[in-house]
């Protein structure tokens, strides 16, 4: 048995890049994210909320559980000075682990049938944007997916990568309306419990989500603390383009994430298809 | 021998046109006898072999004796509602003609015209009829033709059909009616 | 032949019964010696065919009351008399002659319908066959050979009360007074019988082989495709099996149309199949009261066994028939496809019919449903029996 | 002796049929136990005797012959993982669902049956078991009850019937339907397309409701988790040996493309079901039709890795029938079972699935969008399962097996974990049988599998360490949360009302309408235009022209004058 391998994996997954790395970058952007909405005031009821949500982690085993699968997701991300070579990482294993901690968080938040159907879809469109560079380099590892800089994949890499910025408001369920004809959550729902398991979910999420969209598109950083910091500033940057861009369009009282991903996924897929047949 | 077969044909003809016609005893006991020995006279100038012919005969003879024992008295002949089968007759030897009319010339294709006459007309006669005497008595006349078709073989089975054909009794059982 | 049991009826008289009894076996058994030779001769798959018959016989006359017993199994040795006769009879006109008292002996079985209308079917297959036979023979235009092949063709179908001559089966007439005695126990030996004869005697010009290998494939597949909307639609139980049988014969009128050895061996084994498995079933049916559902696994089975399945006597006959189509032409066989998966949809309607049999019937259905395993599993041992 | 080790796992489960049927007698579930016992040990017999018979392929030919059908049998790696695959099924079925003994006798002769038509030397002998399976399995499933028998029925009927005429055909064209004696240019389009219909009938891997989705409506689970073990696989060694009579290849390559298509297009129908499902039940009566969508993606790309993965997905599938039975219609362990059914990492499903996608994605840009096909049905799925989780639970809930669950959750972990040791030891044999090493020949080493997980070209999954480290974690979770001692959670807690209650409509809670998540109306409209098309009616004022209900009586009534003109009629065209 590679008892080694086995040590590295359970640091990896516990650690660095995940449940560790995951809960402080999460709570960063959490605060970020209260900064961009409220200022001051946000950014000391995001900590609060934070801190909180860390604290009743303890008594849920469902929150566990989403933790546990958003560092698998982690763990896939091109994160450097990763204990185990981050070649080993495949996309659609992180996807798809993420996806379920998703789904495991709105199992766990009775009354959110309502956004199901967007989360479904920007799930969809979310795996499209990180899979069109992939059908064209047949690879599934985020690093070597990074690395691909053939002139013809450019333009699928940055309209993956606009895709990917539009679908990460409502994978991290930042968007809140509901979406016409579907009952609106039940009163509770919008309660401190809902509020609470929201923003745990959000920070199991936003070093995954962020991470393997700047993976995929990014070229892999050096492996050394510089590289570590510069992904990690990526990352940080993602986010806070993602969080400013709720802050805009809660501003101008419309969300047109979803409107805007739908169309454009089918013309990323046209065009991973075109730059396919042409490479 | 022709003109014999040919007399046989025609008396073979004759036969089962009576028993078409007839409802009664009598009526098809003739009608039987008279294609039985139409047949015969056909078979034997056909070159069919004489113990077949002989069988025939004595089937035949026999089967009409025995029709003669039940079934409803008289002769019964052109009751109303006959016209169509006279037609029939009629017709179905001019069938008969054209089915083996390029057999015409031999003794053998005549006898053969006769048989197919009998048969034919005494299948219209089945299917229409309502009685069982008279099925019974068209029965008859229908292996005559049939066997009259073969050689030895064929003469004999004819000849045994006749036979229990005519065994057979001619009343109705409730049933049947 | 047995009878479903049924309010009393008008007997004949005993004497008559015996009498036709004992014939019925002296001539069984001079037909088996083959004697007197020449005038009879009996093929293996017919000795075959009559073999399974006397089982089928034994069989029916076991299932039927004791008091009926001795009535059926003299109408049993009749019956295997005639069919005797039929198979061995090498005249193709004195089987015709033959036909004729045969057919009257069982139209006088007191039954539902007139002695008048049951004659019909053997009187025009006796005409038929005669007179095909002698147009077959007769020197002439060309045309008239392959008229006498088509009434040969049509001849078969129509002993049988087959499409498009079909009989009346009344919903209470026992089997053996109804025409059913005819497609289910005598018809067979003819079918089997008299193809075999007119091909080992080269009796058919090619044009008239054509014409009738023609006629039968299309009358066969018309009865099977009419033989499985008939029986899922039939309002009455014997209705739905009298068009089961079609199903059947529909397989063995393809088998032989098809003229060649797979097809004629399929044929073979469809009879055996219409004899051993297919009369019998219709006796069980007519001892137990049909159901919504059987839910004992004995009647499940039969859904299987009557759609044709493995390993039960219709799956080997399905192999050969595709095996001979394909060889002939792919479209027959895409043709022969389509029917089999249509005959597969009647079988639970009549399976229904059999209900949840008990006692003498359900023995009697357990070896129906071992006579018809025997028949599928090991189909080329009676081939090899009947000389396939 | 290796013919012995090959014959021994159908006998046993013979002999277990015929002792249950005369032991039944003694007491209620005795059959049960005996057929649990013989399909384990028949499972252990059939891996011993695989590996130490040197895993080389093993041919017996009987001098007799069935159904007119030469009898001969074969076993090579891709036969030992099917039957496997099946027994696994079986044996989970006959351990941890309730049965009497004559079901149990008759699940264990079933499951003869299959493993012996699995290993037939010849297509014609395949045919044959197929029908002999399919008259089982329907008196299996009628014996429980008439919900969807006819359905199962009637399409395994079509499956074998079609492949009766491909081995005719086969023989006809080749000489013989022996898999290992037709020559590889006999294997052509028409055949190959009759095989592969039967094929996608016995697997229901077609891109609409089929009889593997309308067995689990069933109420009682067992007859149709008979049916699916016994078919899935019996299905899928058809394409199996296609690829073998192709010498790897199928006879055209529009045929990889359009089954690839097909599987891809069977998951995104089977997802787009499960996410629109109105109960628990109808929701995972689509993990079969999933799974074997993506598995027939990748078995027909051509590839040595789609095989591979083909074949692990095939495993996946096959506990997923064994495992879901025993699944409670309510509380969290139904919900983790639909989770690992569904592929959530990193259970065997999941794997096989992962490799199936990616080697759709490393065949070519085209196979690689089927790919994502595939990626984008499988994430619909297990939105799916969330989603069912707010379902209102069924009027008369199964409570399932715990043990059955532990058992099947448990096995589906371990194969998860060791994914990369059955790959190396299953799956890649089994491809490297099946394809043709000239044509493949780089293909091979670019899959590879050890204890630490599987190699891919495309992207690794260390499914033993990783996976393992998941597994090991998530499990203790849940042990250490004391969750399978909770009813449930969410609302899952409604849950815990009886069920007479719900079935009165007293609920502590009122209840959403959880309407689909995805509006896939549209889907249905083939299905409303032919309910169209049966209802069209000739008008009424042409009626009287066409009197088929008076020529039928005419035809089943003794008219003579209908004979005579008929009669008339053929004479007439005869003699022109």
């Amino acid at each position: 048995m590679p008892w080694g391998d086995i040590g590295l994996q359970l640091l990896a997954l516990l650690a660095y890049p995940g449940a560790l790395l995951t809960g402080a970058v999460g709570v960063l952007c959490e605060v970020g994210n209260g900064v961009l909405l409220d200022g001051r005031a946000g950014a000391r009821e995001a900590l609060r909320r934070a801190l909180r949500a860390l604290r009743d982690l303890s008594g849920e085993p469902v929150g566990w559980l989403v933790w546990l699968f958003a560092s698998l997701a982690a763990c896939g991300a091109s994160v450097p000075l990763a204990p185990v070579a981050s070649t080993d990482g495949n996309l659609l294993l992180s996807v798809l682990a993420l996806a379920v901690a998703i789904w495991l968080d709105r199992i766990a938040s009775p009354g959110e049938e309502g956004k199901g159907r967007r989360l479904l879809l920007g799930q969809l469109c979310w795996l499209v944007a990180l899979f069109a560079p992939a059908l064209a380099s047949s690879s599934l590892r985020p690093q070597s997916l990074g690395a691909v800089a053939v002139p013809a994949l450019i333009p699928v890499k940055v309209l993956s990568g606009l895709l990917g910025l539009l679908c990460l408001p409502l994978l991290l369920g930042l968007v809140p309306e509901p979406v016409a004809g579907w009952p609106a959550p039940r009163s509770w729902a919008h309660g401190p419990e809902a509020v609470g398991a929201a923003v745990r979910l959000r920070m199991a999420l936003w070093l995954p989500a962020c991470g393997l969209l700047v993976s995929v598109e990014v070229p892999p950083p050096s492996p050394d603390p510089a590289g570590a910091l510069r992904f990690l500033a990526v990352v940080l940057g993602t986010a806070a383009v993602v969080a400013s861009s709720v802050a805009v369009a809660r501003r101008l009282g419309r969300f047109p994430h979803l409107g805007l991903a739908l169309p454009l996924a089918g013309l990323v897929l046209v065009a991973a298809v075109a730059a396919a047949a042409v490479s | 021998m022709e003109a014999v077969a040919a007399i046989g044909a025609v008396l073979a003809w004759l036969g089962v046109s009576l028993v078409s016609l007839a409802d009664a005893r009598r009526g098809l006991a003739v009608g039987l006898f008279g294609t039985t020995v139409g047949l015969t006279l056909a078979a034997v100038a056909s070159g069919r072999s004489p113990l077949g012919a002989a069988a025939l005969a004595a089937g035949g003879v026999i089967g009409a004796v025995l029709r003669l024992r039940d079934g409803e008295p008289g002769w019964g002949l052109m009751r109303p509602g006959s016209t169509p089968r006279l037609v029939a007759a009629v017709l179905v030897f001019l069938a008969a003609v054209v089915l083996v009319g390029s057999s015409l010339g031999v003794p053998v294709g005549v006898a053969r015209l006769g048989a197919v006459a009998v048969a034919l007309l005494a299948l219209l006669r089945l299917m229409t009829v309502e009685h069982r005497s008279s099925a019974l008595g068209a029965g008859a006349t229908l292996a005559l033709g049939l066997g009259a078709l073969g050689d030895g073989p064929a003469l004999v089975a004819a000849a045994a059909a006749a036979v229990g054909l005519g065994a057979l009794r001619a009343t109705e059982d409730r049933a049947g009616t | 032949m047995t009878t479903l049991p049924l309010p009393s009826r008008a007997q004949l008289p005993a004497w008559e019964l015996l009498l036709a009894g004992v014939v019925g076996a002296g001539v069984t058994l001079l037909c088996l010696l083959g004697r007197p030779s020449g005038a009879l001769q009996l093929l293996p798959p017919s000795r075959a065919l009559l073999a399974i018959s006397m089982l089928t016989v034994g069989l029916g006359v076991w299932l039927v009351p004791s008091g009926r017993r001795l009535e059926l199994l003299c109408v049993g040795l009749g019956g295997l008399g005639c069919q005797a006769l039929l198979a061995s009879v090498t005249d193709v006109p004195a089987v015709a002659a033959l036909l004729v008292p045969i057919g009257f002996a069982a139209a006088a079985r007191p039954g539902r319908h007139p002695l008048t209308v049951q004659i019909r079917g053997p009187v025009l297959a006796a005409l038929l066959l005669g007179l095909g036979w002698t147009l077959l023979r007769s020197p002439g235009p060309s045309w008239l050979g392959r008229l006498g092949a088509l009434g040969e063709a049509l001849g078969l179908v129509a002993a049988g009360g087959l499409f498009p001559y079909l009989q009346d089966v009344g919903e209470e007439e026992p089997a053996d007074a109804s025409y059913l005695a005819w497609t289910g126990f005598l018809a067979p030996t003819l079918a089997l019988a008299l193809p075999t004869r007119l091909l080992h005697s080269h009796a058919l010009r090619p044009d008239e082989g054509v014409v009738m290998g023609a006629v039968l494939l299309g009358l066969g597949l018309l009865n099977l495709t009419w033989g499985v909307v008939g029986a899922w639609r039939a309002s009455s139980t014997v209705e739905a099996w009298r068009c089961s049988f079609l199903v059947d014969w529909g397989f063995a009128l393809i088998g032989i149309g098809l003229l060649d050895r797979d097809g004629l061996a399929a044929a073979y084994l469809a009879m055996l199949a219409i004899v051993a498995v297919r009369t019998p079933l219709v006796v069980v049916a007519g001892m137990t009261p049909s159901i919504a559902v059987g839910r004992r696994p004995l009647t499940l089975l039969l859904v299987v066994l009557l759609a044709g399945a493995a390993p039960f006597s219709g799956f080997p006959v399905r192999l050969l028939l595709l095996r001979a189509a394909t060889q002939l032409a792919w479209p027959l066989a895409a043709l022969l496809l389509v029917g089999m998966a249509l005959a597969t949809l009647h079988a639970l309607r009549l399976a229904r019919t059999v209900g949840v049999p008990r006692g003498h019937g359900a023995v009697g259905l357990a070896v129906v449903v071992v006579m018809s395993l025997a028949l599928g599993l090991l189909p080329d041992v009676l081939r090899a029996l009947g000389g396939m | 002796m290796p013919s012995a080790a090959m014959l021994a796992p159908p006998a046993l489960l013979a002999v277990a049929a015929i002792l249950a049927c005369s032991l039944g007698q003694l007491a209620a579930q005795a059959g049960r136990v005996i057929g649990a016992l013989a399909a384990w040990l028949a499972i252990g017999v059939e891996v011993a005797g695989w590996w130490w018979g040197g895993r080389v392929p093993l041919e017996f030919t009987a001098p007799i012959s069935l159904g007119g059908v030469p009898l001969g049998l074969k076993l090579d790696s891709s036969i030992f993982a099917l039957q496997t695959v099946t027994l696994l099924a079986l044996a989970l079925l006959l351990t941890f669902q309730p049965q009497g003994s004559g079901r149990a006798a008759l699940a264990s002769l079933a499951g003869g049956v299959a493993l012996s038509t699995l290993a037939a030397n010849s297509l014609a002998l395949t045919a044959l078991g197929l029908s002999a399976c399919a008259g089982l399995l329907r008196v299996a499933l009628a014996w429980d009850e008439q919900e969807a028998v006819e359905a199962a029925w009637g399409t395994l009927s079509l499956a074998w019937i079609v492949l009766l005429w491909a081995a005719v055909l086969l023989e006809v064209v080749g000489g013989t339907s022996v898999y290992s004696a037709v020559p590889v240019t006999a294997l052509q389009v028409p055949v190959f397309l009759l095989v592969a219909v039967a094929a996608l009938l016995c697997t229901g891997a077609l891109p609409w409701r089929t009889w593997v989705s309308l067995i689990w409506a069933r109420e009682r689970p067992a007859g149709g988790t008979l049916a699916l073990a016994v078919m899935v696989p019996l299905g899928f060694s058809l394409l199996l040996r296609a690829y073998a009579l192709g010498a790897g290849e199928w006879p055209a390559s529009w045929l990889h493309s359009l089954l690839t298509g097909l599987g891809a297009l069977t998951a995104l129908a089977a997802a787009g079901r499960a996410q629109a499902a109105g109960s628990v039940r109808m929701m995972r009566a689509e993990a079969l039709p999933l799974g074997a969508g993506l598995t027939l993606m990748a078995l027909a790309l051509g590839t040595p890795l789609g095989v591979a993965a083909a074949v692990l997905s095939l495993g996946g599938l096959g506990l997923t029938t064994g495992l879901l039975p025993s699944l409670p219609d309510e509380g969290p362990a139904g919900s983790i079972g639909d989770a690992l059914v569904f592929g959530t990492p990193p259970a065997l499903v999941f794997g096989g699935w992962l490799l199936c996608v990616q080697a759709a994605l490393e065949a070519g840009p085209m196979t690689g969008l089927m790919g994502l096909a595939g990626a984008l049905a499988w994430l619909v799925g297990l939105a799916a399962v969330a989603r069912a989780t707010w379902l209102p639970p069924p009027t008369v809930p199964r409570s399932g097996s715990l043990t059955g669950f532990a058992a099947g959750v448990g096995l589906l972990l371990a194969g998860g974990v060791g994914l990369g040791g059955l790959t190396a030891l299953v799956a890649m044999p089994v491809a490297s049988d099946l394809m043709s090493p000239s044509s493949h020949a780089p293909a091979i080493p670019y899959l590879g599998g050890g204890v630490a997980g599987v190699v891919a070209p495309s992207g690794n999954w260390p499914a033993g360490v990783l996976g393992g480290v998941v597994a090991a974690v998530g499990v203790a979770l849940l042990c250490l949360a004391g969750l399978f001692r909770r009813r449930g959670w969410g609302l899952r807690q409604r849950s815990s009302e009886p069920a007479e209650a719900r079935a009165r409509g007293h609920r502590s809670l009122p209840i959403l309408e959880v309407g689909p998540f995805l509006d896939l109306s549209w889907w249905g409209l083939p299905v409303q235009a032919a309910m169209r098309l049966r209802g069209l009616r000739l008008p009424s004022q042409y009626r009287s022209l066409v009197r088929l209900r008076a020529l039928g009586a005419a035809t089943m009534r003794s008219r003579p004058w209908f004979w005579a003109l008929v009669t008339v009629a053929l004479a007439l065209v005869v003699t022109r």
